[in-house]
Parts: C-alpha cells; structure tokens; sequence
C-alpha cells in the first residue's frame, strides 16, 4: 500500500503543472476558447513536444506507455487550468481504444502518429438516445460489395471538428441494445455523406452531432474484427473515466483555493466573510468532498485496468458518483459563496463550475453511475 | 379551514383566464415556456396590454391606477399569468419604486413618474449593490453632493439588471459621509439615465447573458425635485422597499410550469429503452420536488390568507424565498439532467439572442443548461439565503 | 380560502391542549408507561368525560361527528403531550373504518360504546411483510358451515392488549395481493385460538403481533358485506394518517421549541450555543421543516375525506413524506443540538424523537409514500 | 502507487484470520454481528484471550508489553477483528490511559499499571466531562486541593462510560483555581475507583440502556503519585490524549460489517412481492452509502500510508471521524427501516439485558431501532461533528 509517486512521476506533474501555469493563463485560455477552433493547434504542438501526447501510447508505437497514474497527474494540472484542447478524446480515450481492439496494423498505423500529435483521432460512439449505456448503438453499416455503407447519428461528441479521422461505432447486426454486432470503423472525417454539425459546449469547448448518410467505407475501415468490441470499448473507457475523475479534482483542489482566498478578502458587515462560521462549515463539506473525490479518483486510476471487470465497473461506477456528486456540491457553494462575482463570466470560478458540470454529464450522470453500481450487487 | 376559493375568486380567476387565452400574444409565451426567456420590447408589449384591460399595476392602489385587489386576488392573477407563460412583470418600476413614491413622493412625483410606470413607457432599473458591499447595503459610498438646487453624484453601481434598457434608475447615494452611523446620511435619488456622466458596462454572466450592468456616475447632475423623502433618509425608504417582499417570491407559479416541463420532457426522453420518467430513481426526484412545491404552496396560501386578514404575516412569509429558490434551482438541475448529454450545447443565452433553433439534440433541451447556470442567481440575490436564515433566526426564533 | 379555525375548533384546541399541560406531565406520562398496562384507563374516561372519544363518531350514534381538522387540533395537542392511549387506533381508525364499511347494524353496536370510551376497538390489519400497502393480505378466513375459520398473523397491532375486540381483516378468496377478498371480521380479543404477544415499542407504547390459529367465528362476525372492504380501509387510512400528520405537527413545534430553549440556556466556549450560527441554521431549518409540515397536516386534514380518490392518495402521501422527512431532520438535529442530554432518557426530546422516528415507520415510510405519489404521475 | 498490501502485509492478514478462526469465542462474536452488544465479561475473557497471544496493545511499544506494529499491521489487525464481529476494544485502558502514562508517566506508574491493562485485569474509565460543560473541558469544576502527600477531590463528572464496570477512573481536575487561564491550574489524576466517597449512578440512555454514568467525588483521598506529570499541567495530557485520534475512529470494519449485514436484512425482507434490495430506491441508498464507505476506506489508507512513513498526518485523518460517524449513522438508519414495522418492537438494550430471542418479527430485527438510537451518540462525542468542522475550519483551512 503506497500513495507516493514516483521521482518521474512527480517530475511529470511539476512539469505539466509548470507549464499550464506558465503558458495557459485565464486570459490566455479565453482567447483560445473564443479562436475559431476553440483550440490551440500550437498549443497541442508544444503539448507533443513535452510529449504529453505519447503518454498513452506505448512505447513500440513511439509512445511513453506510461499508465493511468500518470494519466492522473496530468489531467489533475489540465483541470485547474481548464485545458480546452481535445487531450481526453484525442491523446487518452483514442488511444486506449486502439490498444484495446488489438488491430495490429491500424495500432501501428495511427499510434505513432498519435504520439506525436500529428494526427488527431476521435472516438465517436455515442447516440442521441445514449445516456452512458455503451450497448446503446443504433447507427448502422450495411455490408456492400467490397465494404460498408453506414447510416445513422453520433450525437454531442466532443472535439469532433477537431478529428483527422473517427473511430465510429456502428452495428452490422443486432438491435439497439444487442451486446454482439457493434463494431469499429475508420471515417474520415471528410468521408463523403458525413455531416458534422459542429457547436460550441457549456464548458467552452466544441462538439458535434454527425450525421452519416451512406457513407461508404472499404472494407479495411471494420477494425478490430477479431476483438470483443464493446469489451474494448469499456476498457478504453474505463481508462478515460479514471482521467475525467481526475480533471475533475484538479478543479475541485483549484476551486476551493479560489473560494477560500476569496471570502477571506471579501468583508461583509465589518469582517472577512470567511469569519462566518455558516461559510466556514460549507467549505470544509466543500474539502471533504474534494478529499473523498481525490481518493476515487486515486481508486479508479489504479482498478482502471483491473483484469477482474466486475472490480473495474465497482470502482468506475463508485468513482463517477463521488466526483459528480462532489463536483455538484463543490461547484455550486462555490458560485454561491463568491455571490453575485461567483455570477460574472469575468472570474474563473463560473467556468470551473460550468466544466464540473459537463464533467458529471458526461459518460453517464450520477444517477446512471449510482444504478450501475447498484446493479452489480 | 378551507383550502378552496370563493365563488368570486373563482369567477376572477376565470376571467383572467379568459383575458390570457385571448390576449397573451402567443409568440410571448412560447418563448417563456420554452425557457428562452422575454425581450424587452415584448416586456413593453405586454405592460402595454395589461394596461389597457386596467390591469397595469396589481398591486398598486386604485387611486394611483392600480387595481386594488386584495393578495388573495394578487396571487390568482399572479399564478394564472405564470402559468399561461406570461412574462414575469418587470419589478423595478411596478414593485419598488413605485409603492415608495406612492408612499412617499410628492403629488408632483406621484403625477410624473406613476402613469408613465402604468403604460410601460418608463422602464427603471435598480441603483443599490456596489461592488464590495453585496447584501450589506449600509456601506455604498456613491457620493451625492447638494450644490444649489442639483445634487452632484459620483460613483459606481452594479448588479444592475437591465440599465441597458431603462430609462430611469433609483439610487442610494451618501449624501452625508459625517453620520455616525452607516446606514445615516443616505439619500434615495431617481435618476434620469440620459444625464450626461453615466457610463452603462455590461456584465457578461455565467450563462453568456447580458443581464446587468455596471453604472458609473461621472458629475451627474441630479435636480433635488428628484429626491424622495428628506435627505439623509433614505434608508427608511430602501428598507421599506426591501421589505415589500411579497408572496410572489417564491415562484410558485412558474415552478409549477417548470415541473409540468419537466414531467413532458422525461416522459419524451428515453433510459434503457423507457421513458425517463418510468425510471425510478428519476421518478422519485420529480416526485420529491413536486412534494416540497405542494407544501411550499400551502405555505404561501398560509402567508397569503394572514396578508389578507390583514394580520402581520405570519412566520410562514419569510421561508417562501429560501424554500422558492431551492425549489427552482432543482427544478432546473433536474430538466437539465433529462436530457443527458443535449445540455452540453451551448450558445449565447441573452433572451434577445434566444430562438427556437436549437443547436443540436431536441428542441427543448437548447435553453436547459443556461436557465441551470443563470439561476444560481436566485440564492444570490434578494439577500442571499444565508442572510434569509440569519432573518428568520432572529426575528423569528430570538436566537 | 382560509386557515382560521371556527371558535368552536379553537375552544377544543385550547381545552385539549389545557387538559394535557395539566394532566399529563412529563412525570405523570413516564408512571403510565412504566404502569402494567401502559396507559391509563383512567386517563381515557377523562378523555372520554371531555367528549374525545366521540369526536369521530357520528351524532347519530352518540358522538360529536367532527371532522378531520378538529382531530388534527387534538392530534396536535396530544403529540406535544406524546399520549400514550390509544386515541389515534381506537378513537380516530376504528370509528372511521367502521363508517367507511357502512354496516349499519355493527356501527349502531359498536359507535356509541367507542364514542362513550366504554370499548376499546383496534383495526388489526398489517401483517409481518406490509409495508404499507393495504391490499397485502395473507390471513385467511375459510367459510366453515354457518361461520368461518380464521387463519394467520398480524404485525405490529398497536395497542391490541388494550382492545375489547379487533376489526381484523381477512382473505375469503384471491392471493396475498388481490384488491378483491378481503373482509373484516369482529374478534373478541379473548376468542379461542387467538395469541396476542403483547410487547413494548420504540416509542415507549405497548403493540402486540396476533397469532389466528383456527379462530372460530360465527357468520356475522363478517361485516361490511355489501361494501368494497378494501375502498374502505382506505378510507379509513386516510383519515387516520391526516390525525398521524397532526400528531407529528404537535411534536416537532415541542421539540423546536425545547431546542431554542436549550441552546439559549447551554453555554460553551463562554457564549450560549444559540450564537453559534451553525446552530441558529440549523434551527432555521429544524423551523422551515415543521412549517412545511404543518401545511401539509392542513393539506391532510382538508382532502382527507376528498370524494376523488386520486387527489386523497397524492395528498395523503405527500404530506406523509414532508412529515417524514421533517421529523427525522427535526428529531435527530433536536439530539445533535442538545449533545450528550439529547441522549438521556431524562429529557422529554429523546422521547420526542423516538415518536417521530415510530411515527415515520408506521403505515409506510417516507419512500414508501414517495413511491406511491409517483406512481400517482 | 498501490493500493495493495505487500506480501508481509498479507501474511500478517492470514496470520490475524486463522488465530479469528480458532480463538474468538463464537458466542461473542455472534452477539456482536448480530448488534446485541457485548457483555462486560466479554470483554475481559477477550482481552486476556489477545494478551495470551501477545498482542493485548496493538498500539504501544514493545517495551512497555506492546506489538510494536506499525499503523498498516494496526489498521490490518483491526479490520479483521471488526469484521470477524470481535469486540471493539474497551479505548479508556488500552487506548487512552495507557498512551498517557507510557507518554508522561513515571516508572513506578507504568510498572504499576501498564501490565494489569494489558491482561485485561483492570478496567479503566474516564472522568472528562463535568455537567455543563460538554465539549469545552477547559471550563471543568471538579477541585482537588491539595492535604500533604493527598489531594481531596470533589466534585462530579459526568458521561463516564462504563464507570459501573471499572475499578480505576482518570479524571481532569482543578489544582489552582486561581490560574489566569482556564486551561491553567489543571491536573490528570489516577483514582481507584474503591476509595471512598465516589458514588456512581446510572443515566439511562434514550435506547433504554446503560452506557454511562455520573460520579461523585465527595472528599475523595487520592495519593500524589497517582498524579500524571506536574501539578497543574494537566492539560498538556489532556490535549496528548484527546489528539492521539486513530484511523480507527473512522470504524470502516464495523460499518463494512454492517453494510454487508444491511444487504443480508434486505435480500430477506420483502417489497411488494421482491426483495427490498431489489426495490430500485432503496438499492439506490444502500448503493450510495456502500460508495461513500469505498471513498472513506481510501481515505483511512492514505491517512495511515502518511502515518506510516511518519510523515504529518495529512488533512485526510480529520475528515474521518465526520464521514465515518455520519455513515455509521445512515447504515443504522437503513437497517432500521429495511425492517419495516419491526423496528418497532422494542426492549431494554443494555448488553448484559439483550439476548437472541427477539419480541417480534424476524430475529435480526430485535435490536436495529435501539443500535439507531444509540449511534446518535457518534456525532455528539469525541468532540461533536460541528467541533470537528471548526478544526478542520481552522487547522487546515485557515479561516
């Protein structure tokens, strides 16, 4: 039992912490949001160049193969920085996925390519009527001569204007919620009959709906033929959930600086609004839902790859319930205890709330989480 | 005991009924339904069209163009217009500054501004917050200065809701910074907001709205005829209008309209193949809310029938603002968790930038998450909760 | 609209509530629970010397033919005085079931002994796996020649060692949860085959399970055969959960009141422990919960008796709910705010919050009642 | 990082579990599984049952007869005991009087008293809390003046825990009554129970048991040896004693034996025709306190991983004894309530009155509503749950 990191480990951390503290200001983050992308090119590039976007990709594809912990570290800086670039999706989510269907030549195909953050590549899985179910597919290929023609919507993927390519989910057989049938596909991301209705999110950033209307794909598009796709989706995403939860208490850890900082300068009726006891108490809930948050989150970093699924879904599930919760509670007392400032887009407690709040909204509410948890027995 | 209303009531409530089915313009209330929230030309419209029918002021007395109802009354018209999505009446003009110049203005202030309230000519917005003193007014140090027959005032106000629209705007001013205490040596100014010297800044808010602002005061020539009351007392008439809290605080109304919303919506969405709201867990929250929104009704009738009887509100008046807001700030958490991940999208939610289009997913769920964001507000301001639960603590429980 | 009560209604609130301050101390009610039987025989002909027991029979049968509202001013009074007699089972259920199942011949029989406070009647319905669904009925009653062969077990009859008889119900056909087949039955509390393992409660008062092993009873122990039983029982249920409400009204304004009290008197840290705001919150919310509550034991109260039954139900059940929710906030904050004496036995507010944490078990709990709204759409 | 032990670690676990296996006496930890509380003379055939295998002291040095074991074996040995349903151990002796004297006391007193702790031979309470003072000690009452080689104590103390069954008490009281700050002028005395003068009398708790007690000290004769460290220091001990807060406080064993206790109850109890673990809300609830235990048991591991490296305790130890109590609070909660109406049925509680035989319903049912009432306790003492809120305020917010 061990809650130190390691020499490199920490470095990794001192080192992104630096950085987004050096080069991604508040002030600096708002103009990226309100760029035409909404991102930084440049910014992933020097994101590459401290290699950040080889973490995840192992080492014989010309990547860290660093794990979750590390994953964490980062994540944890990019949370209090409120990272608008498509790290999660792009430099975690993806390549777990890859890694995952086992395809061999697509891995060494885009893994490298990953790693160096030449290519952007998003997973777009989820559906209109998904609420954190992965079974939950809908979107169609139809085998046709030589390959495939799908059809069907991906609904508010994040970044998805951002992509080089899709990994795109879609059946070849079964009904919506059929465990068997959903496969992966390689799509363009400017593949003939796909439409990206792109848009800005609560949280600053962009997404897309994707419409496919017979998009048509060469056979070798299905990758992954010979896994269990939706086995290998969960794992990507239990990896992810674990870098989510710990974004997310990189802001709670942030958020309740601010908070503190703040009513201890703000008087009220001739003294520090932090000398009221009503305030103090909130925030030290506020704390101990930050500390309960960090140690899940610690719990899904290390369970994230636990070869026992009943375990990893246990603390996945466990881990998204306390950080939504937490994130919940954390983000709302903070807008309320900054009063009317906690309102104004102008500090950045309401955009650290408003990304909680599309954190707990994302991959499956708490509700969601707290069922699946319940159902596991 | 009796929970049901007179046969006059009912035949009142019928008739405001019948006046919204045939005069709320329905572009208004589809907008307010929708939650895309009211632009200021329909606000105008709409006071235009309670006017007419006599019905421009409430709760206004009759010789000053009001109707004179009793609260009972108030509260049918209030709860009708709420429910057949009329927009909120704009407060600053029909519930502060008018009941304080019908209380304490001169026949001359009465004849200039009253009227001009009534047909929605003159919009006025709020000149109290500062930054720095939030719900702890006595502080403001906007300074007024009397030379001659004018005031000179500087300073700088916010939190000030819709002095991008308004015409006009009431202000706490220091006009002695010798009194002993904080809250002497205040006076209570209207201003006209086409002086020279005042700046309007917009704020941006959280929900990307542009709803208050910034007011700075650079030398503004304020006449003394534009003083209500004495000078340096203006704290006895802020109070007054602070105090003027009434029933319609607590949002009954709307919250009524944002739980059968609520219902639609997650009886549309769907959870495991199910209509969300077969789901149990999910049903269980809309049912506990839709509980505590029947309770906090019958408190306010409680609060209501004690106004009526003219008796001093009873206990039950000051828990409509605490529990009100909770109500609706669930409400809204709730709607925006119904539709899962089409809260994320996300544009501009100013009302004038609002339509129908929703960016993505359906209709319905474009506004959720900013009406989620922008009501944060309502434990905020009004005295924030925390300061509501200080109140009830020692006025009510002597502690 | 209006929440004033008649001067009639005000004279017996006052008297009830004159009578208990006088009558039944703190000390005089800890003699009657420790006294063999629990409660006072005694204590109930005064009860019955001041018209109670009649306030819920009609006039025609001797009583006052009240209504619920006079029941909730006396339910208040007697929750602040935590009465130990079996008012709300044998004054308030029993009159209404036997009203509510229209047989003429046993009302005229039963209603003026019940009104007079002569005969203690005790509806024995629950059995041991309801949790408040009245249609859970597994006794069974076996027509044999002229009568009928009872069979079973009731769970957790409040007050049944006081009864005289029971108005118990039984199945004549269908299964455990069938609307249709059950029937109510007049049993003597000394009929042959009949155990009754009387016990304690949480509360300080006496309940006892019914063991029917082969109770014999005459044809005409069956009564209400022309009425929808199970309609009946609801009815009866309801009214009876409008006198609960009330009580649970009467006992969080005592206890509110005895916190303020204690925390104004008790001094820490050199200052009475009302100062402390976290306390004084606590108390505004301890004061919101039993205001909430009170408008829901007058929501009770008015639709108890509602001709449509979907309105009785959601009412009926959303007052439990606040009820239940408001008493356990209120009793466990009253123990919390009086510290280690909230623990004692000593202190009236310990046995305040026993009785609100019985009262929230007793004919549903709070999600039960939560469930069943919802269920209500 | 790892959240697994190591193979040491892991054979100590195995080693804890066979001697569970052989030597815990099945009725006891029946009783206790079963929440009926142990027997006073449980708890002394325990301890002597530990001591024989040389681990009565998990927690001090070996020298002083202790294990000597670092706060991983510590927090190992105590989950498996907790979860094997063994006795909690008596904390007066063992956990609090001990460490004092092992701390500040001399060496007559630790060869004195030490070893009887340790062989279960002496039972230890605590003379703490005075009437009235509650969780401010420093305002104690309780005079010993000081008659050559003897103080003569008087006063009272109440909230003794146990003091029915104990032959020695330590007690705060009051050597200057003159010292210019309260927490001044106090001294930690050792007092045999048997001397004469002390009386002790029950109060009965709200569950109907006796726990605690008040004692009297009338012209009690307690010799000057038996004093801790310096006459009017007494404070310094107080304070050593009252932060020497464990992980354990947090009781993760228990409440995970209870959690899986809960879910046995519900799987059996029936709702409308299925188990009630299958009822979706109350799956929901127990699903919500099974995850905030998960989130507390990480959070008692990285306290100990900080303890154990003899780094500062970090800022998680203080959240335990919150979040440990409130959860201890809400299983009793849902187990009382998983039982429906059986909760209701209740008898006296005191361990040495409760048996098996239940008065109705389901055996487990008999003492869940009286194991409720009595865990209202947990947020009260160990300084109450507000107090702990306001050091984690201070020491670590900084407010």
């Amino acid at each position: 039992m061990d809650f130190t990191f390691t020499d490199e480990q920490q470095l990794l951390a001192d080192t992104v912490q630096r950085f987004v503290r050096e080069h991604y200001s508040f002030e600096t983050r708002r103009e990226i949001a309100a760029s035409e992308h909404g991102w930084s090119p440049a910014l992933w590039q020097e994101l590459a160049n401290l290699g950040l976007t080889a973490l995840n990709v192992p080492q014989e594809h010309g990547g860290l193969g660093a794990g979750p912990v590390e994953t964490m570290l980062v994540m944890n800086a990019f949370g209090e920085a409120l990272l608008l670039e498509p790290y999660l999706e792009a430099a975690v989510l993806a390549p777990a996925l890859l890694q995952a269907l086992g395809d061999a030549k697509v891995a060494s195909e885009l893994l490298p390519a990953i790693a160096s953050g030449e290519r952007i590549v998003i997973v777009a899985h989820q559906e209109p009527q998904t609420r954190g179910e992965l079974n939950m597919v809908t979107t169609r290929a139809e085998k046709n001569g030589d390959g495939y023609v799908l059809q069907g919507k991906k609904s508010v993927i994040m970044h998805a204007s951002a992509a080089h390519e899709f990994l795109l989910t879609a059946r070849t057989s079964g009904k919506a919620t059929d465990a068997a049938g959903v496969r992966v596909f390689r799509v363009p991301s400017d593949a003939a009959g796909l439409t990206i209705n792109s848009y800005r999110t609560l949280d600053g950033r962009r997404a897309a709906d994707l419409e496919l209307d017979r998009v048509r794909l060469p056979s070798e598009s299905l990758i992954g033929a010979d896994s269990d796709t939706l086995a290998a989706l969960e794992t990507a995403h239990h990896i992810s959930l674990s870098a989510l939860c710990a974004e997310a208490v990189g802001i709670m850890k942030a958020v309740n600086a601010a908070t503190i900082e703040y009513t201890k300068n703000r008087k009220q009726f001739g003294q520090p609004l932090s000398r009221f006891q009503v305030l103090q108490h909130r925030m030290v809930d506020m704390f101990i839902h930050a500390e309960q948050a960090l140690s899940m989150s610690y719990l899904a970093a290390i369970k994230c790859q636990d070869p026992d699924i009943n375990e990893r879904r246990r603390a996945l599930s466990a881990a998204k319930v306390v950080i939504g919760r937490a994130g919940r509670f954390i983000g709302q007392q903070a807008i309320q205890l900054h009063g009317g400032m906690g309102m104004t887009d102008e500090l950045i407690v309401s955009h650290y709330f408003k990304r909680l709040t599309a954190i707990e909204l994302t991959w499956g509410d708490t509700d969601f989480h707290l069922q699946q948890f319940a159902g596991l027995g | 005991m009796d929970l049901n209303y007179t046969p006059e009531q009912l035949a009142f409530r019928e008739e405001v009924r019948e006046f919204l089915r045939e005069h709320l313009p329905a572009d208004i209330s589809e907008r307010v339904k929708a939650g895309l929230g009211v632009r200021a030309e329909d606000y105008r419209r709409w006071q235009r069209i309670l006017f007419e029918r006599g019905w421009g002021a409430p709760t206004w007395p009759k010789e000053f163009g009001g109707t004179g109802w009793d609260p009972v009354r108030v509260h049918i018209f209030e709860e009708e217009l709420a429910l057949a999505g009329a927009p909120k009446p704009v407060p600053f003009g029909l519930r502060m500054v008018g009941p304080v110049i019908i209380e304490f203005g001169t026949p001359e202030q009465q004849k200039r501004f009253l009227p001009r309230i009534l047909r929605g000519e003159d919009w006025w917005c709020q000149g109290y917050s500062e930054p720095g003193a939030g719900s702890d007014l006595a502080s403001l140090k906007t300074r007024a200065e009397r030379h001659g027959d004018h005031y000179i005032v500087n300073g700088q106000k916010t939190w000030n809701t819709s002095g991008h629209y308004a015409n006009w705007i009431f202000c706490l001013v220091r006009t002695d910074p010798n009194a002993p205490k904080p809250q002497q040596g205040i006076s209570f100014l209207l201003i006209d907001m086409s002086t020279p010297g005042i700046t309007v800044r917009p704020i941006r808010t959280l929900d990307g709205a542009h709803e208050v602002n910034e007011v700075w005061f650079e030398n503004v020539k304020v006449p003394v005829e534009n003083r209500i009351g004495e000078e340096n007392k203006g704290w006895t008439y802020a109070k007054f209008l602070l105090s003027h809290e009434r029933t319609s605080i607590a949002g009954i109304g709307s919250s009524k309209r944002e739980l059968q919303r609520l219902k639609s919506i997650a009886r549309q969405e769907m959870k495991n193949g199910r209509p969300l709201l077969e789901d149990p867990l999910f049903a269980a929250r809309v049912a506990q809310v839709e509980i505590d929104l029947m309770a906090l009704e019958i408190t306010a009738l409680r609060a209501l029938a004690a106004a009526a009887e003219n008796r001093a509100p009873g206990p039950e008046a000051s828990i409509l603002k605490i529990k009100g807001t909770e109500i609706q700030q669930t409400l809204s958490e709730l709607l925006m968790h119904a539709v899962g991940q089409y809260a994320l999208p996300f544009e501009r939610h100013s009302p004038e930038e609002n339509d129908f289009k929703s960016v993505a997913g359906p209709e319905y769920a474009a506004p959720l998450a900013g009406t989620y964001c922008n009501l944060r507000k309502v434990t905020i301001y009004g005295g924030s909760n925390e300061i509501q639960r200080n109140i009830i603590a020692q006025t009510i429980l002597g502690l």
